[in-house]
């Protein structure tokens, strides 16, 4: 899942990372074939080149050594607003058929059955990054047809498309989870399963989402992680497994 | 006066320099509005349990991240409301505290609930004396349902609708820095967050530093300055304040305290012993530092110093 | 790949070093909106004569203080428009080729003014993707009767009425620095003025340096950063590009040539002949530095060094 | 003049700069009875000790030995919109009764028979300092009854006080000038003549003044400049006369 999401990122690209998985992919992306990639942190650091795994997004090695640090007013006005973000990482709770994405509560917003950290800048990310990639795990839980809660517009929400509503940004093109791809349709926005990893059927990755999922004509394999790909993220990476426990 | 030149010393003010005690005591009284900013970077631990310990009641805390030091203000039952964007606890998990009060209202918290952009134009308005802040946000989400504060403004020419939110004005925020002088010139380097904008939109503000220095030393770079002393009303000379917190250039995050506090605060008995143990019953930061033996050699920074630039002309 | 280290060394993309000449010819079009920014400090001369000799017409430019720059820009017939909010030779009077266009239309011009503050609140909202930007200004004066773009936006909780001015989102600014690396990642320190805006309102921007740096002096002291490379277009390095204007560290400014422009551009005559001579004459920078021998010794600045800091961890 | 102007000045206030005399006036204060003085100009600088007389607002000796240097956008809105100037100096081509000065033009503006610079900063001062104070030589030119352009509000203009406009500042309190010193009436901010300098009569300010004057019932004398103020501004401070030139 992390080696496919890194793959995910072209060289030179300006990356908006979020803690967790994406940032292992951002990493390991810089470490293969991406080396030019201009790491973007909301915490305030532009082009950074942590000498070791960040544990949170506002590490001090994400300072040192980086190209510019600045306040927050400026990396969400001048840098996010200001659609200076190519591509941006997300993941949550709950994802649904739009990619909007749950990361506030499981429940009633007044009365959660969990309550999960909010926002933080993923409404924002999800709004004006030019695309946006979301990373997850497949399961019915975590893929419902509409989430609890709406904090990060995907596709379409509330009755109307990103268009209708006039947002800036392309949206989530794609959604990475452990046994496949799903991508955006051009028509509507729905995610649709386009690719499978190797030894994954249809089958597994359609009973795993909450709604019917729709399946592309033509299926596209998934290149397994290559050796060095592994290497890098068990070895070089994270080696204590601090983001790859149970994966 | 001599007037042997036309530049005089740029005499001081009288010190602002007091005790964290006597800086809470003075400037954090029950039911106000309390800001203690700091992205990851420099939150200040200090600050917190000495509000703790002086039994503040019905604060309105705000923060982007309220962190392990709301997760504790909350514990120790000083608020009655929180205004935040991303309460977890970062890298690790939950806020178990938090969640207890949201989830089964124990004990009843307020919550006003908003994006970091949000946040931080919240700040933004209030430092820059603005009734709101525009911006492009929160179409297709479930945020302004649930915050009825987050309005829309018509710009005057596109008409276009925009997001606004209102401005923030605490009664008082507390910055942690690096170092500052004794009238409160405070330099900080590394993540900058939010805290000019918190500082400028205050009634009050304290400084918190690592260092005290001389005039002098702000003077020398003074585009390293981020709040001016103007505004700011007391200085608290406080090392490893920051702790679990960081001080770049000073100590290092403290990530396993961080991975730590899960299994603490899960528990709300083992949270409240924390609290007893390394809150009440310690005088101050010194006592909490005592608690921690050779904390400040597994966390010290080591040396990676800049180049300075040249102000002549 | 080796991935010997998970860190990547930030392998640099293409360099964006390019001669002055180039960088006029790439990015300045006739009939562009063209920002050359720096408050007094770093205006970039070197970048305003070769637009000169390159010829460019219907320029709209927009400056905060059009200072000497705008004035030997109009005078060379190279403007159709002008945006500003004080138009004076600073410490000195009048800018005469301004004025003789204002006051008497040789050659005509459309001028559109705001105050400073106006002018900051314009960049700000382009540089954020704003379409307005609010202020409390304006109220009982007659700006907003000369000027039909500063109109009102209501407060979505007050009420009250605010002004508001439209973003300025230009073709092309072009911001002279202390130091920057072959990417454009720009550092700038004394007086900073509304550079970092107007670049990041800006369609395209050319750095223009004192100093071109390895990325490694960058790195070291990122919070020195102003302008990163991931929006500037062209780097061009062009030592004394800023005279008579003056760059922190490097050089003074020369006060004695603003003074000797009130003589020289009073009469039409003598500042076309300063424009022939000066400006059209020469080649390039080097060619217009020739021309003023012991102007470097006599503006170079003395050294005043700060310290570092610390950035490990 | 500078004397008398520098003498408005409390120690440790913090003070918006102009250039030309209030620059001038602000060094004295600073030279003589307050030391703690925090100097602030648009450019940037805060809390500056120039070592040499700035010839203009930007002067890098306005920099070096500063408390802060920070960005323009900082200066109007956290430090001037913000309310934190406790006064503001300010001067200008025209001055009429109620403080409002002119700075753009004389004439139409459309077209002026004189362009003048404009506003820089002045509007924005004259709206927020806490109280502003204005120096001018007199002359009936300088002194209007109207003036022909409002560029910085004074206590009443276009038929609004400054409440009804709902202006943050209290707006100018005084007109210091080469022969006495108007102060705004309380009750309805016209300005009156409240001091004179010595030697000076009542009506040498009035036929210098292009309205009808009020002139207080008890006028003030206001102190000679002293030996010390004196060698100050003319020895040390501004020994080229550079702001000293005819005065």
């Amino acid at each position: 899942m992390t080696v496919v999401a890194s793959r995910e990122l072209r060289d030179g690209e300006i990356v908006f990372v979020g803690i967790g998985l994406p940032n292992l992919a951002c990493n390991l992306a810089r470490a293969t074939h991406a080396p030019a990639l201009v790491l973007i942190y909301e915490s305030g650091a532009v082009g950074a080149l942590p000498e070791r795994l960040p544990v949170s997004i506002g590490d001090p090695s994400l300072v040192t050594g980086s190209l510019m640090v600045t306040g927050m007013a400026d990396i969400f006005q001048l840098f996010l607003q200001g659609g200076r973000i190519e591509v941006g990482f997300l993941g949550g709770a709950q994802i649904d058929k739009y990619g909007n994405i749950n990361t506030t509560v499981v429940g009633d917003y007044a009365k959660p059955k969990v309550r999960l950290p909010g926002s933080g800048g993923a409404a924002e990310i999800a709004t004006h990054a030019q695309r946006t990639v979301i990373i997850s795990r497949l399961s019915t839980r975590a893929f419902p047809e509409a989430v609890d809660y709406i904090t990060s517009p995907g596709n379409r929400g509330k009755g109307k498309s990103r268009r209708e509503w006039g947002m800036p940004g392309a949206g989530p093109v794609k959604v990475i989870t452990d046994r496949g791809v799903l991508c955006a349709s051009d028509v509507d926005g729905e995610m649709e399963l386009a690719a499978l990893y190797p030894g994954v059927t249809t089958e597994d990755v359609t009973s795993r989402v909450g709604w019917k999922l729709r399946v592309r004509d033509s299926l596209e394999a998934v290149a397994p992680p290559s050796a060095e790909e592994l290497r890098l993220l068990r070895e070089v990476l994270d080696p204590g497994k601090l983001y790859l426990k149970g994966s | 006066m001599t007037g042997a030149a036309p530049v005089a010393s740029g005499m001081p003010k009288a010190s602002k320099v007091v005790s964290m005690r006597d800086a809470i005591a003075r400037f954090v009284h029950d039911g106000d509005t309390v800001v203690i900013e700091g992205f990851t970077h420099l939150i200040c631990f200090a600050a917190g349990h000495e509000i703790i310990r002086q039994k503040r009641r019905d604060l309105v805390l705000c923060r982007l991240t309220p962190d392990l030091i709301i997760d504790q203000l909350l514990a120790a039952g000083c608020a009655r409301k929180l205004v935040f964007s991303w309460a977890g606890n970062p890298g690790v998990g939950s806020l178990h505290a938090f969640r207890r009060a949201v989830e089964a209202g124990n004990p009843p918290l307020e919550i006003e609930e908003y994006s970091h952009f949000g946040m931080v134009a919240r700040f933004s308005a209030g430092a820059a004396h603005l009734p709101f802040w525009p911006l492009r946000d929160y179409k297709g989400t479930d945020l302004p349902d649930s915050n009825p504060r987050i309005a829309q403004v018509t710009c005057p020419y596109t008409g276009e609708q925009l997001a606004a939110v209102p401005a923030l004005n605490p009664d008082v925020t507390i910055v942690h820095a690096q170092r500052a002088d004794a009238e409160g010139n405070t330099q900080i380097w590394g993540l900058l967050g939010v805290q000019k904008e918190a500082a400028f939109a205050s009634k009050h503000v304290i400084v918190v530093v690592e260092e005290l220095v001389d005039t002098s030393v702000v003077r020398a770079d003074p585009n390293r300055t981020l709040i001016p002393g103007m505004i700011v009303d007391a200085v608290v000379v406080e090392p490893w304040g920051a702790h679990p917190s960081y001080a770049q250039g000073h100590y290092d995050r403290d990530n396993d305290f961080y991975v730590a506090w899960e299994n603490i605060s899960r528990d709300e008995g083992s949270l409240q012993a924390y609290l007893e143990t390394y809150v009440m019953s310690v005088e101050d930061r010194a006592g909490y530092l005592a608690l921690h033996p050779g904390l400040t050699d597994r966390l010290a920074a080591r040396a990676r110093m800049c180049e300075g630039v040249n102000y002549g002309y």
